[in-house]
Order: structure tokens, then C-alpha cells, then sequence
């Protein structure tokens, strides 16, 4: 099994769904002969023609617009939008428009869409570049919202993704696409080929939606992350000396609610953590939920460790980050408390 | 040293407001024939003067003439009015649905009833539409039963959208007629891509949308040009100029400066601006437009320059910003009126068999009204089941769907 | 002092502000010699002259792009946006501008806009004409978010908006415009002028921003809500017979603290409802953080009750709004537990 | 019965890819001094082909030619061309920082220096400028240091953004700059606002605002088109055409149907097309915009026909999708070179006081990146206290940010 980074797992699945599905199409600024900012889609128009992949005029909503039309029409498009943080041109057709039209038609029509958006911070990206905007997504009514952590599970779920019937909104953590990352910017990157997660199946494979993946077994405290935070949180336990149970939400609607109440019943304590801001943050339904659904469990307040409420700020970019410190000590205060 | 005069803000305002006696004389109608139409592979910068112009096919007299006038058949005339009749009849028993609380609210296309219709003729059964809240006309004339169209008004248990959408929000893809969105502007995009879909496949279909002039202020309308432009989309794009914005009147979306047809030439797409009360010259220009995108040579935008004879929708009461007596000295007249008299110009129609027909038309809509009132209102009756609400949000009923069902009872 | 209802209120807020200041302005959809469809501008045109009050072109990013421009002119502009179900056009405009321009510029330029639009359900709007969106604001550093419940406060808190130097999104729950609504949609709706905060000075005065009140004073349970939720949570104490102490918010961001610590301190129990779709909603962020400072205080689970997820549906309105029962029964759940 | 050939999707290409020879005959470059400037308060609607053709001064031996030459003393020429050369020389200092991993990113301007600075001389010193990324050469025009330019990219202690804003996001409101965005469009509206506040207030100055040709494709770029026609706002609207956005080429723009001139003909707006790289040619059209905007007539649309010299960013690489010698056959010349043969030929310059001039320039830039440097770089040195990272969120500092800040230990 070849071991591939983000870039490459996700350039795969879509090669493999161009490949497999007539209807499967994909467009977006920069996606097309030049394969985009981040590379995801280099080589796909090369291979599978200008018409399978292509660039897009600079109008997020003109994007996603078209992709309703287009999925309406019966094919799959698969859009990306440069950065998450411009992705709020689009909303309207997102919200008012893509996550509603199965239910205002009352299944009469459809659209399977996926926007495939690189998101989160840590390569300097300043205020525009670094977003997290996954809770203005989990709070709209008929969006399956997406996150991978590794390349073995971007391909699969990528390719769920594509194949679901219902809109998808697939985030990609920009800042792991080349190798994981545990928060410790002053070390080296540690390239993917490296981590287990990087042996990615050739071809056509899935990662189901809806299923959450325990990525470390532990006791002590149960810590809901995504993306980015899995690598942090791992790096944290770690480093915290906790035995600590992290799970990768993988997808976060619908939240795979049986993995993580299982496990708060069995630790008693909870820390959730991510890079977007805390308030409203997507932590907060999390919050909620776990205390809703093992209030009796619980023995320590429910640790949330998120970015501040702030835009994300270039120079305080570590200051920011909820990097391993941060989580450690979250996970230290759930289980001394 | 510095000698400059003081700026001030324009605020354009209407000619006419409450009180004041309306007269539309500013409105330039050239005579019917007068604009002659070029072929529809025609280069878009070379007929940029048909954005200025007013396409009119029926005369005062009710012949049609000019280069512009289709030469359909009868047959399909007589269809296109019954289809106008029957739009009227149901706009005006569900106005009066509302007035009484059977249903909550209602919009009627009053007058604007050649703008939606003719296309049901123009385009083929199997082309798309992306229709704003006001193409009811369309739907109609493409067969959709006003029995199914009532019981969505009626949010009852023959609602094909399971009681979930205000009255008028009609889908049907059958009928090729995309769920209709409350928010304006949205479909324009929608119906460039799902026409970019169709060249993609290599197929012959195209789409058509419409939208209100006041629409074209939404960034959509941007959207959908420029991508039609740039993927020589195979749509056809509709601008229904009735006037009015709710309350605002045409000058606050850009109507004072240029024409809404206008538009197009900035994309380097035709623009035509069509006489929209006259049904032979919306069919044309559609008929025009569909050659065209069929022909690979991709989108045209159609001004459709009418009038919005009644209020806005139930909840709006023109009376308090326009005279209320504007749309009677409206100069194109009324498109069901003048199909008549071209009928009857024509030896194939009379005033006896149109009173027949609106008897006709009026009763079929009172009988399916009172079919649709014995399944259910919005007062009693059968409603769609309950747990019904918890379906389509996704595919499958998730876990938190299925658990908020238990919690309403469902 | 005068009866007024909400729109009289909001619309009496709106008059003082252009006569006190002439920087102040206000323009939106049909606002201008309309008054808009909600009458809150009716007959300010006409006072005022139309550069004060005017009718803007259907384009909501324009609206507030606009509205951007000319704040940093120095005016102090008021836009409609006619629906919050229509805000989703100019979601751009509002959170990569308005709500980071102080931010991004350290203070250089600054926006002092107050947004209006009318939000919420019952009055059989069908999905974009009831949608309650507010936690896609509170998830954005920067906006101040304010809900009134009564014409009283209505009208000193949109004049505290006016006069802040912040953006303001300020959200009208329409249900209660012309009288307050407990829910009972069975029951004839009782006009504002019986209730005492229909009580509305005329001129200026201000609420301030940031605190909440308690409107009902109680030991068993703290109950959190805004807008028309007030009202039904009012009845719904009385329909329970439980003691509840409800607290209108008011400001969502900042929300204030310090009044609900002290009551769920005092009560240690704590009922949270809102009309907005459940999942990821304000409630959400307020259930996280009774959970963090309240936690040790807290003897059962706190309770969410809000709108299904789901697009709000037409004829299933009054299964849909959260209404006094389900908020009842949330209370003795709560003091039961 | 139905005869249809099947449809296909056009996907617009550029002329010339990675290792095909570029040239730039297909391009129409009328001579310098051919385009009739008409009186700037000339109807819109009679001067349209002025969004076709290509107003351009001077000419190929450095003359100023034709009813367009503004006719400006040799002082602010010489000002002009070293606000040039002075950005030029801060663009590749900066990218070298960036190269050498003292700063994050940068982007440059190189080659389209006089669509910015020309400005800064056509406009008063209080009129308001809402640019894009691209447009250092305004600020520099402007006169803003250079110092804090460098102290922003460096994102060090005396940053006037203190740290919050990647490098080139500058904000200057005494320079009349608004502080500039990574979002794409949105200050195209917003300066259409202002200088709507400004008639509102019935002052007499006007704004400015720029995007790129690729930025077009944004709502936002509609939005303000719309509301400075229909509220006749006193702004110009310039777009950069430098034919490249990112790797995408000004055909997936709209660029292969009609110029973006062109756009403003469908808003009732005049719409002017310059050659870019001729500093007389964009201070002329500036200054005929600027005196229309100032007689309360209302906006222009300039479009700025130019060419990306150099990656978008230090994150681009331009050999991945266009030959790396296209810049090189680019027919409108560079700007510096333009204005300092215009200068030669007036007798006004020479090649030895361009040398000095440009030694001069690098030397000002380098002195001042050591006093930069010596503040603090992205690796160390003095930074904004920690502290401020939660200030400017609001105007006071709430208590959740208060908070956070304490436990960020700030
Ligand atoms: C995005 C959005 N903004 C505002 C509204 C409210 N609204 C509904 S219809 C309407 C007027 C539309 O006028 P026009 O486009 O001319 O269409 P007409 O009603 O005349 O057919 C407005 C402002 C809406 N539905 N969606
Ligand atoms: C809303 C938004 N979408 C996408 C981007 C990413 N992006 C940054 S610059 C750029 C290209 C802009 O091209 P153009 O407008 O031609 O300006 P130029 O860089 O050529 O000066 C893109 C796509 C962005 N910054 N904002
Ligand atoms: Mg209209
Ligand atoms: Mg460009």
C-alpha cells in the first residue's frame, strides 16, 4: 500500500470518483490545469480532460450555485473553495439553497454536492486564511459536515462524501496536508509516510459518515477532537501523563453520539478542543450534548480548549493555536478535579 | 486652493405616488413590427440595440406583424390562452382562499401571465425551469394539475411538499419546474448550472429562470451571467420587469440608467427586450433564445416588460405607494385581452366562446377547490403525518432527527 | 409616558436617533416612503427628507458593503434587512468586514452600523420568513448581538446600538411586534398596551447593552431565553407551577455572566430555550458555559429546549415552536431530576 | 420528431501554456493619442466605445500624444516616477525578506506600479482610497513610510496593525488607505458607501476603490456598480486587468466575451479602458473621473489594461502555468521605462540621474529594512505585547475576552 500525505490521499479519491462516475465533475478557482493552491486536484484535468476539471471565475457563490444546478441535473460535482475563509460569499446558497432543497421539495429534488474547503491555522496564514468555520455549518438544518485527520481516512471519507446522496461540507485541515501535527511548531514536520494512517488503498475504498474512530483507548478522560486537534490532543496526553481517550469525531453532523457517550460513561470526564473560536464554537454542542446525555457520569466540569474569541491573529498565530500546553493542562484539570 | 461645489445624494423616486394621477407617457412603446430580428446565430455585439428597443408582434388591432412574429399554429394560441385564462382564475379563487384564512398566504401573477406561459410553448417538455415565485402561468401551461398546485397552497395531506412550504412554493420535476426558493435570486445560477450539466453530458436540453427586476440586484444575477458567458451556458435568462419591488419601483434596482436588458451587453451576451404582455413576442424571443443556446452558442437574457397589476403578494397593500389607478393607463395593455383580439382578428375565436371558456376555467378551479377543501385546510382536515417533518432533511433520518421525531410525538 | 408596541417603539428609537444626530441614516429594502413592510420606518421619510430613510436595491451584501463605506465616513447607518432569513447574502460583508475591520486595522477604522431585521416564527412564515439565526452571529469575534423582548427595552437597547462604536446585530423577534405571545397561538394575542413594558418614554434613553434582566425572580429553576421566548417562558413557569427565575438576556454577545451565575448558583438548576434549530445553537454556548462556571452548583442535567432541526415548516408551525408546554415540561424535568 | 446536435461545454483556455512561445499579437493596441476624450460630463450612453478601445498618452518614443495627454508639469512626472521606482524597489526588497524567511508572504506590484501610484496625483489628499492588495504603490505615492510599510510586513512592535494582518495589509486613514482585506471584492460596495456618505453630507470629496480583473467575478463587484449608479456616487472603480488571477487567465474572468469596461454599460455608467502601464493615460482617465464624480455626475468604471510581471504571491509559482517569458512580450512596455523615456524626451531626465534615482531608491529601502530589522522580524525581537491580541475586538474589552486574556497570560 502506497503512503501518501492529505494532498495526495485526497487527489486519489478524487481521481478514483473521476474515474468510477461519468457524473462526477469537479471546479473551483485555480482547481484546473494548475491543480490548485494546495495541489489536491493537480494532474486531474491532465488525466481526465478539461471538461472534468476546471477553473472557476473568483464568485464562491456563482460556485456553488452552479453545483446545485449541475447536481440537480443528476451529476456529482465536487467544488473547492480556496480557503474556508471565503466561503461566506457562498453561504446564502449553502444555507437558503443546498441544505434545503431536499426537504423543501420533500425529496423531489436533490443535491449531492461536496465542498471540499482547506481550513484551520498554523502556516501563517493571518486573519484570512487560518479559519475554522465548521460551527456556522453545524448549525444549518441538512449539512453532513466532515473533517479528516489523515490521509487514509480523507480518501475514504472524501469518497463517502462524493457518494452521498445529501450535501457535504469536507474540511480539510490545511495544516496537516504534508505531515500530522502535534502543535510543536518549534520541531521539525514530521511527514506523513511516517504515521500508520498513511497507508492509503489504491482505488476506490470508504470511510463510512457518521462514525467517529477512538484513536487512543484510555481511562482517564475522554477528549473530543477533529483535524488538526487529534495530533494536538495525542501530543497532550502524552505529555500531560493522562490516560486519556481521544476520539476523532471524523464527522460532526451527524455526530456519532454512541462513541463519545460510551466513553464519557466510562472515564467521568470530558475535554473538548478545537482551533475555531471558543464561543459558539462547535465545543459548545458538544458541551452540551455530553452533559445532556451523561450528566450522572461526569465528575468534572467538561473542559472546553478552543481559539480565542478573536480573529486569528498572524504574529499571536501560537499564542492562538490551542496548542498540546493547553490541551495538557485542560486534561489535567478534568482529571484533578 | 480648492473650488468645488457640494455633492449631493440622488434617491431616485417614481413618477407618480398615491393621490396622483398616473400616465406612463415617458414610456417609450415603439410601434408593433418596427424592431426586426436578426438570426439567432447572430454575433452578441452586433445586436446590441435590441437591449433598448421593445419586441412587439401584436398590434393595436390584434394582428401580428413584423419580422419578429413566430406564425405558430392555432391550435397552440388557443392552448396558450386557456392556459392565461386558467393562471387568472386560480390567482383570483386563491386570493380569496387567503381573504377568507383557508390559506396563509398567496401571490398572484395578475397581468404578467404571457411572461410565464408562452414559454411552456417556446421550450421542450424536457428543458428545465428555474421559476421565481411568480410562474405559476408556467406550470400551468406545461399541465401540472391545479389540483396538486392547491393542495400545496393548502398545506393538506395532497401536498406534494408535505405542508412544509408557504403557499406558491411549487416543485415539480416532472413538469421540469425547480422547487421554488423564498429567497429571491437564488435560481439564476442554479439553472446556468444545471444548463452547463447538460452540455457537459453532450445532451440538447436547456434551462430557462426568471427572476423580478428587482431581483437583478442580488449578486446571483452577476453569477448567472458570468458564468453563462464564460461556459457559453445553453440557459435562458428572464428578467421580469413588472415595476414594482414590493414597493420600491424600478429606478431603485437600476432601472433609470439603462434597461435591465442592458445588462447582458457588459457580458457580451445578447440582451432583447421583449413586450411582455404580448404573448407572440415572448414566445418568440424565447423561441430565438432556445435556437440559439441549442445551436451551442449559449445564453441569452430577456427583458420581460410588464406591469405588476395587483399588490405584491397578500401581505402587501400597493395603495399605500402607488396610485391606484397605475396599472389601468399601463400602455401594453393586458396579454390575455390582446391574445383574444388576435384570435378573433383571426376568425378563430369570439367573444362568446372566451365568456364559455372563462366560465369554464373559473368552474374547474372552484370544483378542484372544493375537491382539495374536503382533504384538508389550514383550519382542519388531513395534514401530512407529523413525523412526515422529520424526513429529507438528509436521506436517512439521523439519530437526532429520529430521537426529536420521538420527542414531538411523531 | 405612552402604550406603544414593538414597532411603534423600534420606530420611535429610530426617529430620536435622526433627530439627535445627523450622522445617523437608515436605508434597507422598502423602508423609505413605504416604511417597510413591518411599518418600523413608517412615516420617517416623510419627516426626516429621503436621504435620511430610503428604499435600497434588492442586494444584501450591497447593503452592508455600503453601510461599511459609510461608517468610515463617519455616519452612523441603520439598515433593514427585511427578513434575518435573507441576511445569508450579506453574511461576507458581515463577518470578514464589519465585525474585524476595528480588529485588523488596531483601531484605525471602525464601524459603528446597526443592522435590524426582524427574526423568528409564528406567524406562519414557512422556512425564509421564520428562521432564527442568531448563533451564527455569536460565533463571530467582534458583533454585538441584541434581542429585545418588549417595546420598553426595545427601544433603549436600539438606541444603544445606534450609539455604539461596534457593530450591532440587532434582531427583532416579529412574532411579538404588536402584542407579546406566549406561545397559546390558540388564544387571541393580547395587545401590547395591557403590558407594563409597553411603557415607553418618548425621546432618548438607553439600555445598556451587555446586561440582562430578570423578569420573574424564582428559586428553583433558572430559566435563560430572549425575545418571544420571554413570554412562553413565562407561562410555561406559571403552567408548571414550578419557581422558576427567568432571565431575558437581551445582548446574547457579550452575554452577561455575572446575572446568570448568581442565579444558577442559586438555583442549581437550569432550563435554556430558544426558537433557533437545536443543534449548535446559542443555547448551546449558554449550556457550556452554566456548565463550566455553574458546575459544582448544578443537581440535574441542564435543558435545552428549541426548534427542531430542521427547516421550519409551514403547517407543522405549532409542533415546530417550542412553546409552553415543551418548555414546561423541560422545567419539572429540571426540578425533578 | 426532434433534430438536435448535441451541446459541449466551452472551458475558456489561454493562448500559451508552460513551454509554448507566448506573443501577444491577438491583443489590439491602438496607438497612442487615436481615443477622443470626450467632456467628462458626457452621457454615458454616447461614449460606450471608450469600454472597447484603449486610451493611451504616450507613445513609443516617450511623446505625449493625443486629446487624453493631461498636460501636467514635469514636477509631479518626476514625483510620480519615484514613487514608482521607490515601490519598485520595496517589492523585491520585501520579497527577498520574504525568500529569506524574515517576513511570511508578500506580494508585488511589479509592472503595474502606475495603475496606483498615478493615482495618488489625480486625487485630492482627502479623498478615500479602498484598494486591494496590489496597491503599495498608492500608499508609497501617497507618502506613507516606508518604515511602517516594513514594520507591518514584519509584524513587529511597531506595526501600526500590531501583528494581526499577514504582511501587505496595510491600513493608513490619515493616508486616506482603508485598511485592506484577504476577502476579494467586499471594498468595492464599501467605497461606494463612502463616497455616498460624502454626498449625503454635501461634501465634495470622492473615493476610490480597485480590484483585480479576476476580483470582478464577485457579487461584491456588482453590488457596487448597482448602488453608484443608482445613487449616483461620486467613486471610481478601477479594475487592474494584469490578465492573470492566480493561475487562472482573464478569459475564466469574462474576459473572452467583453472587456470589463465593458461591464459598466449595462449600469448606465461610463466605462474607460487604459493602458496601464502608461502613467499619463491612468492619470488622465483618474482625472476625468475624478472631475465628473466632483460635478455631482456619479461614477466611473476604469478598467486598467496591464500584466502580472510576477507571481501572484511568494506562494505562487507562474512557470507552472504560463511561459515563463510571457511577461517579456507584453506589448504595452513597463511603466518606469514609459515615464523615464517620456521624461528623456522632454529634456527633463536623463539615464545617469535614473541610475542615481534608482541607487537612491534601493539604498532608502535598505536602510530602512535594517532599522526595521532591528525593531524585531518574524524570528525575534520586539513584538506587540501579547496583551493586544484581545483588544480591538471591541471597542472596550468584554469580559470573556478579558478572561481569555489572562489565561493566554497576555
Ligand atoms: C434575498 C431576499 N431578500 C429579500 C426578500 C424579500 N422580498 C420578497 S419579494 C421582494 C421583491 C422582489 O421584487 P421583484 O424581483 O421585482 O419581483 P416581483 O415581486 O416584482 O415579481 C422582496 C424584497 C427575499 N425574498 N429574498
Ligand atoms: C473571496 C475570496 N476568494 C478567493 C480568494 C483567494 N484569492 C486571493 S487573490 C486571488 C486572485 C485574484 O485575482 P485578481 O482579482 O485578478 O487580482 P490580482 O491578484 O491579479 O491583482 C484569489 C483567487 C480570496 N482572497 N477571497
Ligand atoms: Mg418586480
Ligand atoms: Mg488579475
Amino acid at each position: 500500500m502506497p503512503a501518501m500525505n492529505m494532498i495526495q490521499a485526497l487527489n486519489s479519491a478524487l481521481d478514483a470518483m473521476l474515474e468510477r462516475d461519468p457524473n462526477v465533475l469537479i471546479f473551483g478557482e485555480d482547481v484546473g490545469y494548475f491543480g490548485g493552491v494546495f495541489r489536491v486536484t493537480d494532474g486531474l484535468q491532465k488525466k481526465h480532460g478539461v471538461t472534468r476539471c476546471f477553473d472557476s471565475p473568483i464568485g464562491e457563490a456563482g460556485i456553488i450555485g452552479a453545483a446545485i444546478g449541475m447536481s440537480v441535473y443528476g451529476l456529482r460535482p465536487v467544488v473547492e473553495i480556496q480557503f474556508a475563509d471565503y466561503i461566506y460569499p457562498g453561504y446564502d446558497q449553502i444555507v437558503s439553497e443546498m441544505a434545503r432543497i431536499r426537504y423543501r421539495s420533500a425529496g423531489d429534488f436533490f443535491v449531492p454536492i461536496t465542498i471540499r474547503t482547506p481550513y484551520g491555522g498554523g502556516i501563517f496564514g493571518g486573519q484570512t486564511h487560518s479559519q475554522s468555520p465548521e460551527a456556522l455549518f453545524t448549525h444549518v438544518a441538512g449539512l453532513t459536515t466532515v473533517i479528516p485527520s489523515n490521509p487514509h481516512d480523507a480518501k475514504g471519507l472524501l469518497i463517502s462524501a462524493i457518494e452521498s446522496d445529501d450535501p457535504v461540507i469536507f474540511l480539510e485541515p490545511k495544516r496537516i496536508y504534508n505531515g500530522p501535527f502535534d502543535g510543536h511548531h518549534e520541531k521539525p514536520v514530521e511527514p506523513w509516510p511516517k504515521h500508520p494512517m498513511s497507508e492509503v488503498p489504491e482505488g476506490h475504498y470508504t470511510i463510512p459518515l457518521g462514525k467517529a474512530a477512538v484513536v487512543r483507548e484510555g481511562a482517564d478522560v475522554t477528549v473530543l477532537v477533529y483535524g488538526t486537534m487529534v495530533h494536538v490532543a495525542l501530543a497532550a496526553a502524552k505529555e500531560a501523563g493522562v490516560d486519556a481517550e481521544v476520539i476523532d469525531l471524523r464527522t460532526l453532523i451527524p455526530v456519532d453520539i454512541g462513541t463519545i457517550v460510551a466513553s464519557v460513561e466510562k472515564t467521568g470526564r470530558c475535554v473538548i478542543a478545537h482551533e475555531a473560536t471558543l464561543t459558539s464554537g462547535f465545543g459548545a454542542e458538544l458541551c452540551a450534548l455530553v452533559q445532556e446525555h451523561c450528566f450522572y457520569h461526569l465528575e468534572a466540569p467538561i473542559e472546553r480548549v478552543a481559539g480565542w474569541d478573536t480573529p486569528y491573529p498572524h504574529i499571536f498565530e501560537w499564542d492562538y493555536f490551542p496548542g498540546p500546553k493547553r490541551v495538557a493542562d485542560a486534561m489535567r484539570r478534568a482529571v484533578e478535579a | 486652493m480648492r473650488n468645488r461645489s457640494s455633492l449631493s445624494l440622488h434617491i431616485p423616486q417614481p413618477k407618480y405616488r398615491p393621490g396622483e394621477k398616473a400616465e406612463f407617457s415617458y414610456v417609450n412603446v415603439p410601434k408593433a413590427g418596427t424592431v426586426e430580428r436578426p438570426p439567432s446565430d447572430a454575433k452578441a455585439q452586433n445586436i446590441t440595440s435590441l437591449a433598448y428597443s421593445l419586441i412587439r408582434v401584436l398590434d393595436d388591432e390584434g394582428n401580428a406583424v413584423g419580422s419578429w412574429d413566430p406564425k405558430v399554429n392555432v391550435e397552440m394560441l388557443r392552448k396558450g390562452l386557456r392556459a392565461m385564462m386558467l393562471t387568472r382564475a386560480y390567482d383570483d379563487r386563491m386570493y380569496r382562499a387567503q381573504r377568507q384564512g383557508k390559506i396563509s398566504f398567496y401571490m398572484k401573477s395578475t397581468g404578467e401571465e404571457a411572461t410565464s406561459a408562452a414559454y411552456a410553448f417556446a421550450l421542450e417538455r424536457d428543458d428545465m425551469c428555474f421559476p421565481s415565485y411568480r410562474q405559476q402561468g408556467l406550470l400551468i401551461a406545461r399541465g401540472y394539475p391545479v389540483f396538486e398546485m392547491m393542495c400545496q397552497c393548502y398545506s393538506n395531506a395532497r401536498d406534494p411538499v408535505k405542508g412544509r412550504q408557504l403557499p406558491i412554493m411549487y416543485s415539480s420535476r416532472e413538469n421540469g419546474f425547480f422547487t421554488i426558493s423564498g429567497n429571491l435570486g437564488t435560481q439564476f445560477p442554479q439553472a446556468v448550472g444545471w444548463a452547463m450539466a447538460s452540455a457537459y453530458k453532450g445532451d440538447d436540453r436547456i434551462a430557462a429562470a426568471w427572476i423580478g427586476e428587482g431581483t437583478t440586484a442580488e449578486g446571483d444575477f452577476h453569477h448567472a451571467l458570468n458564468f453563462a458567458s464564460i461556459y457559453r451556458a445553453p440557459v435562458i435568462l428572464n428578467v421580469v420587469n413588472n415595476q414594482w419591488a414590493i414597493s420600491s419601483f424600478q429606478g431603485i434596482a437600476g432601472g433609470e440608467q439603462a434597461t435591465f436588458a442592458a445588462r447582458a451587453i457588459g457580458y457580451g451576451l445578447p440582451g432583447l427586450r421583449v413586450d411582455g404582455n404580448d404573448f407572440l413576442a415572448v414566445y418568440a424571443a424565447a423561441q430565438w433564445a432556445s435556437e440559439r443556446a441549442r445551436a451551442n452558442q449559449g445564453a441569452t437574457l430577456i427583458e420581460l416588460y410588464t406591469y405588476r397589476v395587483e399588490g405584491h403578494s397578500t401581505s402587501d397593500d400597493p395603495g399605500r405607494y402607488r396610485p391606484a389607478d397605475e396599472g389601468k393607463s399601463w400602455p401594453l395593455g393586458d396579454p390575455i385581452e390582446r391574445l383574444k383580439r388576435h384570435l378573433i382578428a383571426l376568425g378563430e375565436w369570439s367573444e362568446a366562446r372566451h365568456d364559455a371558456l372563462n366560465t369554464e376555467m373559473v368552474e374547474l378551479v372552484r370544483e378542484t377547490q372544493r375537491e382539495v377543501e374536503a382533504i384538508g385546510t389550514m383550519e382542519g382536515g388531513a395534514r401530512p403525518p407529523l413525523g412526515t417533518m422529520f424526513e429529507d432533511v438528509f436521506k436517512e433520518v439521523p439519530w437526532h432527527l429520529r430521537r426529536q421525531r420521538e420527542q414531538a410525538g411523531g
